[in-house]
């Protein structure tokens, strides 16, 4: 057999763990391999070795049979082996050309010649059916459109083995088709692929082979038409997983959240959020589904106050808190477990513990009269701790930026639980996590349900929209376009509604 | 007011030069990622080493010696901002805090070492450049009594090299990556960018430049290395932000602080100015600043990446 | 710009005494080679700091203004903001000090709490403006600190000679009479003469105040919370501009202090034309001590040391005075290059686990 | 203290007992071609002359403390004998005369004084004052004489008694050769500027050349650095074959204007001889006749101020003249006011 890539007793160690410990991985010609592992598995950290951006600490890699060290990209690049980051690595400002071209330039003379290279991709553009205009700049296009740069960006560099890393975390359900459509397209072509993904149907869907990594060491390789979701689930996480979360019919009780003809500006000062009213009700959970930037952080953040709100209003528990502060509103019984844990949810540089009260430390026992009390917060703390299962290092006392990003996100989730909000927003709350933490936290959401509370979650995860919801608000552009029960849609329902169908419109 | 614009031209541009230059070299710096703050003491060790090079050879080179001080100071400027180049792209430092320690060395180390050579701390040029009127362009109406009457030939280099640096940075490979570099370090690396190597050849350019800026205020106005450059550093730092990161918008903003500073200082000959209280004309430029970094800060083209040590790798 | 902030004062202190070491080891280095005993010179600079009653009492009062532009350095950098402007919020409150000494005549305890008052609003205002900047604009303070310091030295350029101006002297302020400045007999008594006075205990005062804020109190919390993330405290329903304004009026309010230490403690007028350096210093006092108030003060002191010993030492043998600027500039250099040094540190430690 | 010298220096001993001389320097550099040097030098003289061991401290910042502070530190490294250039040491030596009383202590263009105002020179102290606008008036003159006709200017540093006194005579001699010598010298109000520091060498040049501009012929400037960059301007004036005159001040500066082989455009200078009042400030104290509680002045008449002996830019004719007049100023034939009375600035 024929293999493109093989890497061999792979090592590598990270100061206190051993991201990869003697795995080995083999790509056939012309199959796309999938590569699977929890979060911290060591996935990413392999292909950046095949990429050059780390050195083994151990073993050999041969590309088509003959053994080559891979010192940097550009080794990596003349071996033509390309990779797409799990978050991209473009330049905001740079033409797509200029990204594209960025360290392989062409020049006339001394000057760049960015002519020809435009038209160069404007070719390969239409050859992979791709559709992208050389000159837009990158902060002007979607964010599938950026990820097909990148494809380009490797094709152009003439690359035979293609990496892929969690490329569909951060698209849409249709271009999550479209991308499938095009690794097929490239293979075809004779390219080879490597795709990491935690999405286990994606794998099914377009995967001939998969690997399976854990806490940095090999699983297994499997052929995926032979193998089932939930075999290779179970070699992920080294357990059973059940995929559908346990919950009981909701009872939906008084009105908690109202939101009233509510529209709001984005960051780009146009309506990111138009007239949308809707209603989340004690004892249910309202799931927001739709394609990331259509509504979703402009209507969390007008409900939060982190945004102005330009007309309309929102009502809790009937009192209005359109104009209130964000921290009136925490007072008022809001609870919000931001989408970017790092960005917002966390002070990296407190301690767990002043972490804790971020929200309530102004509030008696956690200080008196101006002064902090220490022992009140650090009791708090480790309440928080034990129920909600965060583990770090020093205890109350580890930094935050010490802790992983599971840990983090239970921290978060503990806290804001623990304020004991009569509405909970939770948006993203398991995005990057691996399955284990995932059900740990859709647990703790449907407990809060359970108890009486107003759950609303913003998810770009479809999966777990249907599943942790029990009913279903679609935004698309700004607008809502329905909502629907849990219990009476499916996918396919939603997936249109996402693309700014309504309900009725499509036959 | 003619007559008075054309009078204060030649020393408004004179004025001018070192800062833009200085400032060309912060834009080199922070456009590939490294704030620079210690562009200051960049220009004191320029001023340094030309000042030492020029009053040692002017007995030997009357001629030559200046233009050897040129490249002297260029060069100490180039060997002192690698400490800053060390600190912030090898040991991933604080950039602000590496630039604050080159401004304090550069201040102390320089009168130092000025002090066991000549004893005072101070060292004085024989002579600097001759100022000159440019033949032919210098007889064109208007233009040629602002712009080619009384130059100083630093000027045209430095102009030379602002053009220079527009084209490097906007057309070549090398200015590509370099503003990959300030941007997204990581998306330059991966692209095979030594973004390492990059960032020191820009740091070490700045370097050159502030050198550059340094000696310049010796061979023009001041004829002496005093251990500073009385905050022309700093200056040219907020010229950089006034400027946008950009070359020409950092040429408008130093011309900008250039004229307003020598108004400032003829105003008490100039009956025409000598009613505005000297205050007012002294601290009109840096007023000003303020106003239009408020002014910009809606759409700051700061290059993302700025300040922030790049680790290669890191995620 | 983002400041990185390290924590672990224990790690600290071993860094800022590396550091120190360095320093002296640099500074040791460049005195050989310029032909003196590196070994004499230091003698001579430690006993110029501290060899009488006096000279400790000097040295105590060359820190005073260190102490506190090194504290407002170290607080702004506690809640995220780079304060490079400490030069002229010290010139504004040390004019405005001058100025309630040299107009009010009041009996010396009224007269010093509104010197004092005084002194604190100049350093607080001059702040305030670049902290309203930065909040509501954005505009990145160490531009708009520079700026403010130049304006306050015109300002003070001209206000001085117009309002104050001294009896013989343009340049600089009519003398703060006695019952308006922060020298006291008792204390000059008891250090032989010294200028150290009443400003050391506001210094140290102001560092105990400034570490309780820090570290106790809800104040403290949100001001660090905003500089360390000011995205989640927002989040957090903290508000943002205000602590950055209040952040950066305390900063100035402890530089406005520092300033009246110097004019009305140290000196006894206020002189034109010149940015105290003191304030640019306090940027390297912050960073030795690891932007602690107690770290700060203790750099101060050290500081002190060498600023008020270097004279002697240049009395005595032939090395110029400016090697004590070198020593500090390679120290902040070393601190600032901190890696490098915990590096060895590892290194080290590895080296003996390894035997 | 520490005195690691056995022979004591303390009393007014006629003996040749070895003292050391130390100097505390101004705001300014020890080369400052100004009066900070023109000390320097003076004592440098009398060390090699007497054998003494000198010194020089340059302060941190200007202030009493730091003044204070390095008079401390050369008394205690025992030298005995301080010379303080500037009028900004008047309330430094009024304590450290008390404070140090076995010390010497000469004061420069101002005498020890309270904060009060209040004046007071003890026996170990001597106040030594110059009579600058004498030196102005002579340069006057010489200047007036030597261009005959067109515009002059005045650069001041900061606005200083010693300052003001050489503008002040400077004025008074354009105006007694105007009257005199029927010259036709002008001085425009705007072209007697005080720029405001010593430092700001950019300012200098700015000043200087908008004079020049303006048809001003010579710039007295008594400024410092900022004299310089007067200096620096009619430099590269006269370079370019345009007529630029500087009147340097304190020390005869014409080296520093020399821009082509040997010649200069300083066209004279208004000269205080501070090393010589260094000088025998030390000669007397080394001969016991220390003149400790007085404050001395020197003047034309005990030839303190005046012009260089060589004036190459100044034609015989006009340094004979000037001669004359300088002889006059001595015998009090021509008496110059140290006030402004109704002169510009
Ligand atoms: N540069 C680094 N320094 C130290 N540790 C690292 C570094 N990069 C990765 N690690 C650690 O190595 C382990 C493997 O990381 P890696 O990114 O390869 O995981 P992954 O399988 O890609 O996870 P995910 O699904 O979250 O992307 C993790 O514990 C990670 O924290
Ligand atoms: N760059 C790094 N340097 C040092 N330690 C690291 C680094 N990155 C991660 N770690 C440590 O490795 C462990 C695993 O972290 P990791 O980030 O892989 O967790 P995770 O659950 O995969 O989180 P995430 O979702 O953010 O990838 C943590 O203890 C973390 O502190
Ligand atoms: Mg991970
Ligand atoms: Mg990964």
């Amino acid at each position: 057999m024929e293999y493109v890539v093989e890497m061999l007793n792979i090592r590598k160690e990270f100061p206190g763990i051993i991201a990869n410990d003697n795995i080995s991985l083999e790509l056939k010609k012309g199959e796309i391999h999938a590569l699977m592992g929890e979060n911290g598995a060591g996935k990413s950290t392999l292909m950046s070795i095949l990429f050059g951006l780390y050195q083994p600490d151990n073993g050999s890699i041969r590309i088509k049979g003959k053994e080559v060290r891979i010192s940097n990209p550009n080794v990596a690049n003349d071996l033509g082996i390309g990779m797409v980051h799990q978050h991209f690595k473009l330049v905001h400002n740079f033409t797509i050309t200029e990204n594209i071209i960025l360290g392989i330039e062409p020049k006339k003379g001394l000057t760049l010649d960015l002519k020809s290279a435009a038209e160069r991709i404007r070719l390969l553009s239409e050859q992979y059916g791709l559709n992208v205009d050389p000159y837009e700049k990158i902060e002007n296009v979607s964010v599938g459109m950026q990820q097909r740069v990148e494809i380009i960006k490797m094709l152009y560099r003439n690359a035979e083995v293609l990496i892929f890393d969690e490329p569909t975390a951060v698209l849409t359900p249709h271009e999550i088709l479209d991308l499938m459509k095009i690794m097929k397209n490239l293979v075809a072509e004779g390219k080879s692929i490597i795709l990491i993904t935690h999405k286990l149907k994606e794998i099914k869907a377009v995967a001939d082979r998969c690997t399976v990594i854990r806490r940095g060491k090999l699983v297994g390789t499997v052929d995926v038409a032979a193998t089932s979701e939930a075999r290779m689930a179970e070699m992920m996480v080294g357990r059973q997983v059940s995929f559908q979360v346990d919950k009981s019919e909701s009872k939906p009780g008084e009105i908690i959240l109202q939101v009233e003809n509510l529209s709001v500006l984005n960051h780009r000062k146009v309506l990111g959020l138009k007239g949308c009213s809707l209603d989340v009700r004690s004892g249910e959970i309202l799931g927001i589904a739709g394609v990331e930037g259509n509504g979703q952080t402009e209507l969390v953040e007008a409900i939060t106050g982190l945004t102005r709100i330009e007309s309309g209003k929102v009502l809790l528990k009937e009192q209005d808190i359109t104009h209130l502060l964000i921290r009136e509103r925490i007072e008022a019984g809001i609870a919000h477990i931001p989408e970017d844990r790092q960005k917002r949810g966390l002070v990296l540089d407190y301690t767990i513990e002043e972490n804790m009260v971020l929200e309530v430390y102004d509030r008696v026992p956690f200080s008196n009269k101006g002064l902090l009390d220490r022992d009140a917060i650090r009791n708090y703390t480790d309440k928080i701790m034990k129920n909600f299962d965060v583990r770090a290092g020093e205890g109350a006392e580890s930094f935050a930026r010490t802790l992983s990003g599971g840990n983090q996100q239970k921290a978060i989730v503990g806290r804001e639980v623990e304020l004991n909000p009569e509405l909970l927003i939770a948006v993203q709350p398991t995005r990057g996590l691996d399955v284990g933490s995932i059900e740990y936290i859709h647990k703790r959401l449907v407990e809060q349900r359970d108890k009486g509370k107003a759950v609303l979650l913003v998810s770009l995860e479809l999966d777990e929209i249907l599943n942790v919801s029990d009913r279903i608000a679609i935004v698309s552009n700004g607008e809502l376009i329905g909502i629907v029960n849990a219990a009476e849609t499916n996918e396919n329902e939603v997936g249109l509604m996402m693309a700014g169908v309504r309900k009725g419109e499509s036959n | 007011m003619w007559t008075i614009l054309v009078q204060i031209f030649p020393y408004a541009i004179a004025f001018t030069i070192p800062l833009l230059i200085t400032a060309l070299g912060g834009l080199f710096s922070e456009r590939s990622g490294v704030v620079n703050i210690g562009l200051e003491g960049l220009m004191v060790v320029g001023s340094f080493g030309g000042a030492l090079a020029i009053a040692k050879l002017q007995p030997v080179f009357p001629n030559g010696a200046v233009w050897i001080g040129i490249v002297v100071a260029m060069l100490t400027g180039i060997v002192f901002s690698l400490l800053h180049a060390f600190a912030s792209i090898n040991l991933n430092a604080n950039q602000v805090i590496s630039g604050t320690a080159i401004n304090m060395l550069a201040g102390a180390l320089t009168v130092f070492l000025a002090r066991n050579i000549t004893g005072s701390g101070n060292i004085r040029i024989g002579s600097g450049l001759p100022r000159i009127d440019i033949p032919i362009l210098s007889s064109i109406p208007i233009v040629g009594k602002l712009f080619f009457t009384q130059t100083y030939a630093s000027t045209w280099l430095v102009l030379v090299i602002l053009a220079i640096s527009w084209y490097v940075l906007y057309k070549t490979a090398f200015g590509l990556r370099l503003r990959a570099c300030g941007e997204h370090p990581h998306a330059a690396d991966s692209a095979g960018v030594n973004v390492f190597w990059v960032r020191y050849i820009a740091v070490m350019l700045s370097g050159a430049f502030a050198g550059l800026g340094g000696v310049v205020i010796l061979i023009t106005y001041s004829g002496e290395f005093t251990g500073s450059v009385s905050g022309l550093g700093f200056l040219a730092l907020a010229a950089l932000i006034f400027g946008q990161w950009k070359p020409l918008g950092i040429l408008g903003a130093t011309f900008f602080f250039g004229f307003a500073s020598t108004i400032a200082n003829v105003s008490q000959v100039m009956p025409a100015l000598a009613s505005i209280p000297s205050v007012i004309l002294k601290v009109f430029p840096y007023v000003v600043t303020l106003i239009a970094l408020i002014v910009f800060s809606k759409s700051s083209q700061a290059p993302r990446a700025a300040g922030e040590p790049f680790e290669h790798g890191k995620r | 710009m983002k400041l990185q902030f390290k924590k672990g004062s224990a790690k600290s202190a071993v860094v800022a005494f590396l550091a120190v070491i360095f320093g002296l080891l640099a500074g040791a280095l460049l005195i050989a080679v310029t032909g003196s005993d590196p070994f004499t010179g230091y003698a001579y600079l430690f006993k110029g700091g501290l060899m009488s009653t006096e000279r400790i009492g000097d040295t105590l009062a060359t820190s005073t203004p260190l102490i506190l532009s090194g504290l407002s350095v170290a607080f702004a950098f506690k809640t995220g903001l780079f304060n490079i402007g400490a030069s002229g919020q010290m010139l504004m409150g040390g004019f405005c000090a001058t100025a309630v000494g040299l107009t009010l005549p009041l009996p010396f305890i009224i007269l010093l709490p509104l010197e004092i008052l005084a002194a604190i609003m100049g350093g607080a205002i001059w702040a305030v403006v670049p902290g309203f900047m930065k909040a509501r604009f954005n505009v990145h303070e160490v531009v708009s600190t520079i700026m403010m310091n130049w304006i306050s030295y015109w300002i003070i350029y001209y206000a001085v000679p117009a309002y104050f101006k001294g009896q013989f002297l343009e340049t600089e302020s009519r003398a703060i009479p006695d019952a308006a400045s922060m020298k006291v007999n008792w204390l000059t008594h008891l250090f032989d003469g010294s200028f150290v006075n009443l400003g050391l205990f506001l210094a140290i005062a102001a560092v105990m105040i400034i570490a309780f804020i820090l570290n106790r109190t809800v104040m403290g919390y949100e001001l660090k919370a905003v500089g360390y993330n000011r995205f989640a405290a927002e989040y957090a329903g903290i508000n943002v501009n205000r602590n950055i304004v209040l952040s950066m009026m305390i900063a100035g309010a402890l530089a406005g202090l520092g300033g009246a230490t110097m004019y009305i403690g140290n000196a006894s007028n206020i002189q034109i034309g010149i940015l105290p350096s003191q304030g640019f210093d306090g940027i390297a006092v912050a960073l030795l001590g690891a932007n602690s108030p107690l770290g700060s003060m203790f750099a101060a002191l050290f500081f002190g040391l060498l600023y008020s010993g270097k004279g002697f030492m240049n009395a005595m043998i032939q090395i110029p005075p400016e090697i004590a600027d070198t020593i500090i500039a390679t120290i902040i250099y070393f601190a600032a290059t901190s890696v490098l040094i915990e590096r060895l540190v590892n290194m080290l430690r590895f080296r003996k686990r390894g035997q | 203290g520490s005195t690691p010298s056995p022979a004591g220096s303390g009393g007014t001993a006629a003996t040749a007992a070895k003292f050391k001389v130390g100097m505390v320097t101004d705001s300014g550099t020890i080369d400052d071609k100004s009066f900070n040097q023109g000390t320097w030098e003076g004592v440098q003289k009398a060390g090699k002359e007497f054998g003494l061991e000198t010194k020089y401290l340059k302060p941190t910042g200007t202030t009493e403390a730091d003044y204070l502070k390095e008079i401390g530190n050369l008394y205690d490294a025992g030298y005995k004998f301080i010379v303080t250039p500037g009028f900004k040491f008047s309330t430094t030596i009024f304590q450290a005369q008390d404070k140090y009383q076995d010390g010497k202590f000469v004061i420069i263009d101002a005498s020890p004084a309270g904060k009060d105002g209040k004046e007071s020179i003890k026996p170990n102290t001597v106040a030594i004052f110059f009579a600058e606008q004498e030196s102005g008036f002579v340069a006057g003159v010489a200047t007036a004489l030597q261009l005959k006709e067109g515009d002059v200017g005045f650069i001041g540093g900061m606005e200083i008694p010693p300052v003001q006194h050489y503008n002040w005579g400077f004025q008074q001699g354009i105006k007694y050769a105007n009257d005199n010598f029927s010259t036709k010298i002008n001085i425009k109000p705007e072209n007697v500027v005080y720029q405001g520091t010593f430092s700001d060498v950019a300012a200098g040049q700015q000043l200087a050349a908008h004079m020049f501009d303006s048809g001003v012929k010579a710039v007295f400037a008594a400024a410092g650095g900022v004299g310089v960059g007067a200096i620096n301007e009619a430099k590269a004036r006269a370079k370019a074959g345009k007529q630029a005159w500087i009147v340097g001040v304190d020390v005869d500066q014409f080296k520093d204007g020399i821009y082509d082989g040997s010649k200069s455009i300083i066209l004279t200078s208004a000269m205080k001889k501070i090393d010589i009042a260094a000088y025998d400030m030390i000669k007397a104290e080394k001969d016991g006749k220390f003149p400790g509680g007085k404050s001395m002045i020197f003047n034309s008449k005990n030839n303190g101020i005046g012009i260089p002996d060589k004036n190459p830019n100044l034609s015989a004719d006009v340094t004979t003249k000037v001669a004359d007049v300088f002889k006059k100023i001595q015998s009090g034939d021509i008496k110059v006011s140290p006030d402004k009375g109704s002169l510009i600035k």
